[in-house]
């Protein structure tokens, strides 16, 4: 954790704020994801409360946190009250493993009569080694939230929403994990610092025994995966529950899917264990095929050096960091932009269409993906 | 080079020998199990649960030994456990298609 | 440096017709004999080009001997070490270049070929099969490899032979082939174990480097001369050799193709392959190399002789294939390595030159294969008769096509060899007298003459250029084929003394027999004269018997009536198997069914089985079918394990106390 | 003796797995059972984690919690079972039988473990790094074990192809 009081302080400190980050992203993706498919269907959306309706989060929350407890009377109220907490755990304990942006270097100063420092902070919650397992593993946890939350309400339609999110859960978790393979050939890693790391600089790839250099195209992962990135955005849209995967749920058939007998501050915590996943799914997606907090063209000592020039001392490295984060958070808003706009145009499947695409298509693909990249990688190194 | 977050300290006091009971209590727990459920899912669970008693051994023997091939060994039981899992599933399935119950009973059967 | 290394294009050569039979036999039941025949010979011609590009490194200064690969070991028990790795030197270089060269024409060939046929997918697949044993067999490093495609061509012969299984004769030449095959192999593996006995090892380059230095041995049970009599066995089984030639003219029940790359060009010169490449070792035992010269020099003769009377096309030509290989194992026999892989090359040209000919000609005349219903082929079938005519020039050994001076070779060093006799020669001699004759009769029955089939009715027609692309380029391969090996004496006279290419080519990596050469310069030139005089003799006698006078073959045939029954009917050789060898063991087999099998062996297991049947009867009542009643046995039996091994270790620990703490 | 931050780890996750255990094989509920095994899973994950056995704590969390148990609890589910009105089986004698032998293997295996002395976990020795030692650990599975390791790989595919043919029987305990 630390060797003194100011690093453990600032390290414990630092997991509270990633988590908070990741909840109070929330409200602003629900008044975007509001005003968005309103603009996409021709309507205003919430505009009253404040300015742009933007105080509707506010209201929103409010409203949640007032609305009567409702537990239905059959239920297993110890399963029905754990799963909201259940739902969140996965995507905070994800995110919190994510490298958000180049680590902050603290040289030695002066506090309280004390030299401190020098201190290296890493921008993320916590580093695994493996970290594309750890958050694997996590995921899929997920699903046991969905599976409580469907028995724990004793309701039919609840059931039938949980047992239809584990099914698919698990078939395009297979191919979400297939598709990650690739990115762990190319880049033989288990570590996202290590594969962020290895996304700087002009696009350089291996074959036939020569080095080319594409010099105005980053060194990103997606040029080295396409096939690998669309399955893998594809299927974390499966994994979120997300339109046109949005089956568990749908409202036309089951009423609410396994949260139909959810309402309050508890439904608040499945949409924040939902939206949670659209943001680790998008970081993820980022980190490994998008050049994770990387600025193209542009390598970390640059910065670094612009805003000593311009500010000098510890605050340059935070502010190197802060810039390096902006340019991933960018990044994030995109992807999360890009899952509204889906849920908002396309319809939904048919169940034996979404077990045909996930077993029948994206699978074989996966496979397909992970033996080119093999081939690929194996030239490469010839 | 990534750090470890969770750093193991140098005055530890637990061994190889505590994770091996612990893995003899979880073993004899799955073996009670297996023996006295009547319910076969029950009983595919408490194999599971045999399954992760030895691979708790087997990672503490490799940690103890710094010698990976125990965590090779782990490896291929989780396969044969995933394995042994879904045949276990789809006989007790197909039980239940039939008698609308899972008990160990009809099994017999199979008794030739 | 001594050997490369070329794992890459190796698996290319070799898993090219091994793919091309997956893709082919995955989807046997197509018709689509354009398609499966591409895939076939695109992966026989991916092959040739590999061996190729192999083979290319074998020339210029400071090439390698042999180019090597080594894929995985294979076998490893105590002492048995049986890596899968390939080798092409010298010697396999030109056998691997017949190989895939020869057979991506024969499977270009049979796409023409079988273009009518019912199952063309499983045809080519097979073809491609066999193309991946026979590759086996020629590159395997070892005697075990070699064993594996000896059993897989063998195989695949098999199958192409019964491929019209629905015709009973043909799956009963099929079956003919395999049995008698199995009785070479069965030689085969005690030579193999003989080696392994002796020399603990089955490698060629070790065991060639073991012998090495030994004296050649002068009994006939010596393991040597035991190992190389066995090897012999195998190869007289897969060369047609006597006495176990009699499947290879049965084995024309196949399609023709097949009788062209398998049952002429390759498979079955797969033993005279076997004999040069352990050349060192049977150069040690002299009295297997009489063996096998004489047997040679007598197959030699005795097919000749059977092929003279023959009226079916392809048996005249199976026949002589028969006599051809005798020529190769006579070479062998002598001593004459280089002269037998030297003619088994020049030989696979013409003869599969010969058999495609004479399949276009069985393709052009309806599946007709009586020589005695065609006649005048010639104006119909002109670039099939050019071609044939070719070979047939080659065959009978008129300069300066190959057949003339491979074959020359041969009789020279059977007159000449420190192991060879006038006698030898002689048989040689009164073989190619007998070959030129009946191939002469061949060419005047087929082509010749007037036609002797109903003109109306039949309309024999050249084929398209799959089948005739083959055609030329063998031709060409024929005619020129010899040049590879030009008698020194005749390199003496002609401009730029052009050497022995083939002798240079062969030098170290076959034996040479130790001894005195007899015979000189001038011998060699009457030699030489002595039989191309016969052959073109013979050839004109033909001519003119079976041309000019077809009714002096009649007198002939009358005036030695009970001779030719005997030559016609083939000395009857299958009559006295079926009645001596064949006969007898069935016979013997019946009577011990009859006795030992019912009275003992049955009469043994049943009461075994009455016995189980009572213990289990009784413990059966151990097994309610509770589940967790067998769980708790097995409880019960860890616990007991586990309490027998601590205590014994505890028991265990207080003896070794009492013997050491004191 | 004190406890440092790895000892608590230890007891705390011993203690959940042990007790969530024994929700396994003592709750009448199949559904409890099964969940109460999915915390199991997640402790031993956390034990091979305390153990810096990184990668095989991963791969137990997305195999045994992710994929295995949530196979489980959907199956019970589809079942629709409630709890067992008589969870165990019959017999005395042989329930006595049951019991003791189970015992018995803890008695003889957990001594066994006990007489194994102190080998205690030193701080430094054998603690690569989580990329080294999931590196070392593919070593030996495409190295040392391949053969093993395909020949799961073919296992694997029997299974899968058996489980859906068990499956689409219908009904009945002999196919037809």
């Amino acid at each position: 954790m630390g060797k003194d009081v100011f690093e453990i302080t600032v390290n414990i400190l630092k997991m509270f704020v990633i988590f908070l980050m990741m909840v109070q992203a929330v409200p602003i993706l629900v008044w975007l994801e509001r005003r968005g498919s309103a603009f996409i269907q021709n309507r205003l959306g919430p505009n009253r409360v404040g300015p742009l309706g933007l105080l509707q989060l506010a209201a929103d929350a409010v409203k949640f946190l007032f609305k009567e407890e409702f537990v239905p009377r059959q239920g297993v109220r110890f399963m029905y009250f754990f799963a909201p907490i259940m739902a969140m755990i996965p995507g905070a304990l994800s995110f919190a493993s994510l490298p958000l942006s180049v680590p902050i270097k603290i040289e030695p100063f002066q506090m309280l009569g004390q030299m401190w420092g020098p201190y290296t902070f890493a921008f993320q919650g916590y580093d695994l080694g493996i970290g594309i397992v750890f958050v694997l593993g996590i995921s899929s946890l997920g699903v046991y939230s969905l599976l409580m939350a469907g028995w724990g309400s004793s309701n039919k339609y609840s059931l039938m929403g949980a047992v239809r999110a584990s099914a698919q859960a698990i078939s395009y978790e297979l191919a979400l994990s297939l598709s990650l393979v690739g990115i762990l050939i190319v880049y033989g890693t288990f570590s996202f610092n290590e594969i962020v790391a290895a996304q700087t600089g002009p696009l350089t790839f291996r074959a036939f025994g020569a080095e080319h250099v594409i010099s105005w195209l980053p060194n990103w992962g997606v040029f080295y995966q396409p096939l690998g990135a669309l399955l893998f955005f594809s299927a974390t849209f499966a994994e979120a529950n997300r339109l046109p995967f949005d089956l568990p749920e749908a409202e036309g058939e089951l009423v609410a899917g396994f949260h139909t007998e959810y309402a309050g501050f508890k439904l608040l915590m499945f949409f924040i264990g939902e939206y949670g996943h659209m943001m680790v799914a998008s970081a993820l997606l980022a980190t490994f095929y998008l050049g994770g907090y990387n600025i193209p063209g542009v390598m970390p000592d640059d910065v670094l050096a612009f805003w000593q020039s311009a500010v000098g001392g510890n605050l340059a490295s935070i502010l190197t960091a802060v810039t390096f984060h902006l340019s991933l958070l960018l990044r994030i808003a995109i992807l999360l932009w890009i899952f509204i706009q889906v849920r908002w145009t396309l319809p939904r499947f048919r169940y034996d269409q979404l077990m045909n695409l996930g077993w029948k298509s994206m699978l074989p693909w996966a496979l397909f993906n992970v033996c080119v990249t093999a081939l690929w990688v194996w030239f490469g190194h010839k | 080079m990534p750090t470890s977050a969770v750093v193991v300290d140098s005055i530890s006091s637990v061994g190889l020998n505590h994770y091996l009971i612990l893995s003899a209590i979880l073993f004899s727990l799955g073996v009670v199990g297996v023996l006295m459920r009547r319910n076969i899912i029950v009983i595919l669970m408490s194999i599971e649960l045999m399954l992760n008693a030895v691979n708790i051994a087997f990672v503490a023997f490799s940690r103890s030994l710094q010698n990976m091939d125990g965590q090779a060994m782990v490896f291929f039981v989780m396969t044969i456990a995933a394995a042994e899992a879904a045949v276990g599933l789809a006989l007790a399935t197909t039980i239940f298609k039939k008698f609308r119950e899972v008990n160990i009973r009809y099994f017999e059967h199979l008794k030739g | 440096m001594a050997s490369s290394k070329a794992e890459f294009l190796f698996a290319i050569l070799i898993l090219a017709p091994l793919l091309g039979f997956l893709a082919n036999g995955l989807r046997w039941k197509s018709k689509n004999y354009m398609l499966a025949g591409s895939i076939a010979t695109a992966a026989a011609g991916t092959s040739f080009i590999a061996a190729l590009a192999i083979v290319m490194r074998l020339f210029g200064e400071g090439a390698p001997k042999a180019v090597t690969a080594d894929f995985f070991q294979w076998i490893s028990i105590a002492g048995l070490e049986v890596p899968v790795s390939f080798v092409i030197d010298h010697i396999s270089a030109l056998m691997v270049l017949v190989v895939t060269g020869v057979g991506t024409l024969i499977h270009l060939f049979s796409i023409g070929y079988m273009s009518h046929d019912e199952r063309p997918t499983k045809y080519f697949a097979y073809l491609n099969l066999f193309l991946f044993n026979m590759l086996l067999l020629i590159l395997g490093e070892n005697l075990v490899l070699m064993f594996v495609g000896w059993e897989g061509v063998g195989l695949c012969s098999y199958l192409l032979i019964g491929f019209w299984f629905t015709d009973k004769e043909k799956a009963a030449a099929g079956m003919k082939a395999f049995v008698t095959n199995r009785i070479g192999d069965a030689g085969f593996l005690l030579g193999m174990f003989m080696l392994f006995v002796t020399f603990g090892s089955l490698g060629f380059s070790e065991i060639i480097s073991k012998v090495a230095g030994l004296a050649a041995e002068t009994g006939w049970t010596g393991p040597i001369t035991l190992a190389a009599l066995f090897l012999f066995v195998g190869a007289t089984g897969k060369s047609a050799q006597i006495p176990l030639y009699v499947w290879l003219p049965d084995a024309m029940a196949g399609p023709t193709p097949v009788s062209a790359l398998i049952h002429a060009a390759t498979m079955v010169t797969a033993g005279v392959y076997m004999i040069v490449r352990l050349s060192p070792l049977f150069i040690l035992a002299p009295n297997a190399m009489m063996v096998i010269a004489i047997i040679g020099a007598a197959t030699a003769v005795l097919a000749a002789t059977i092929g003279l009377t023959q009226f079916d096309i392809k048996k005249v030509l199976a026949y002589s294939t028969v006599s051809q290989l005798g020529y190769m194992f006579l070479a062998c026999g002598v001593g004459a390595f280089g002269a037998a892989m030297f003619h088994l090359v020049t030989h696979a040209f013409f003869k599969a030159l010969m058999f495609l000919g004479s399949g276009s000609v069985i393709h052009g005349m309806h599946e007709e294969q009586d020589i005695r219903k065609m006649g005048g082929l010639a104006k119909y079938m002109p670039l099939t008769y050019l071609t044939f005519f070719v070979g047939w020039i080659a065959i009978i050994g008129l300069p300066p096509f190959a057949g003339f001076f491979s074959k020359d070779e041969i009789l020279w060093f059977a007159f000449s060899s420190p192991h060879g006799s006038v006698w030898l020669w002689l048989a040689g001699f009164v073989g190619a007298a007998c070959t030129a004759f009946y191939m002469t009769r061949l060419m005047a029955l087929t082509f010749w003459g007037k036609p002797r089939f109903d003109e109306h009715h039949t309309h024999p027609h050249e084929a398209g250029p799959s089948m005739t692309i083959p055609l030329v380029v063998l031709a060409i391969l024929s005619a020129v084929g010899g040049f590879m090996g030009i008698p020194h004496v005749i390199g003496e006279i002609l401009p730029g003394h052009p050497g022995n290419w083939l002798e240079h080519w062969l030098h170290g990596f076959i034996a040479v027999p130790a001894g005195e050469t007899h015979g000189s310069a001038v011998m060699e030139w009457i030699l030489m004269g002595l039989s191309v005089s016969i052959a073109g003799l013979s050839a004109i006698t033909a001519y003119f018997f079976y041309v000019k006078e077809p009714s002096v073959v009649e007198r002939v045939k009358n005036r030695m009536g009970r001779l030719h029954t005997l030559v016609y009917n083939k000395y009857f050789v299958d009559e006295i198997y079926f009645a001596k060898i064949i006969d007898p063991i069935v016979n013997g087999s019946k009577a011990l069914w009859a006795f030992v099998d019912v009275n003992f062996i049955d009469r043994a297991t049943f009461v075994a089985g009455d016995l189980v049947k009572g213990i289990g009867s009784t413990a059966r009542t151990l097994q309610s079918g509770n589940l967790q009643q067998y769980a708790l046995f097995i409880a019960l039996g860890v616990v007991g394990f586990l309490a027998f091994l601590f205590e014994l270790r505890a028991s265990l620990g207080k003896l070794l106390m009492q013997a050491f703490g004191g | 003796m004190s406890l440092s931050l790895n000892d608590i780890l230890f007891y705390f996750l011993a203690g959940v797995a042990v007790l969530s255990a024994l929700g396994v094989i003592l709750q009448s509920n199949p559904i409890y059972c099964a969940l109460s095994l999915a915390l199991t899973m997640v402790s031993v994950a956390g034990l091979f984690a305390s153990l810096s056995a990184w990668f095989v704590a991963g791969v137990q969390l997305i195999v045994y919690a992710g994929a295995v148990l949530v196979l489980f609890v959907m199956v019970l589910m589809l079942f629709d079972t409630k709890a067992e009105k008589r969870a165990f089986s019959k017999g005395i004698v042989s329930g006595f039988f049951k019991i003791a032998s189970a015992a018995m293997i803890f008695a003889i295996a957990g001594g066994a473990a006990s007489m194994s002395g102190d080998a205690r976990f030193s701080k430094l020795t054998g603690i690569a790094s989580a990329t080294q030692s999931t590196k070392d650990l593919a070593d030996l599975l495409f190295k040392k074990y391949l053969f093993s390791f395909e020949a799961m790989g073919a296992l694997l595919l029997f299974i899968a192809i058996g489980a859906v043919a068990l499956s689409r029987i219908q009904g009945g305990t002999h196919a037809d």
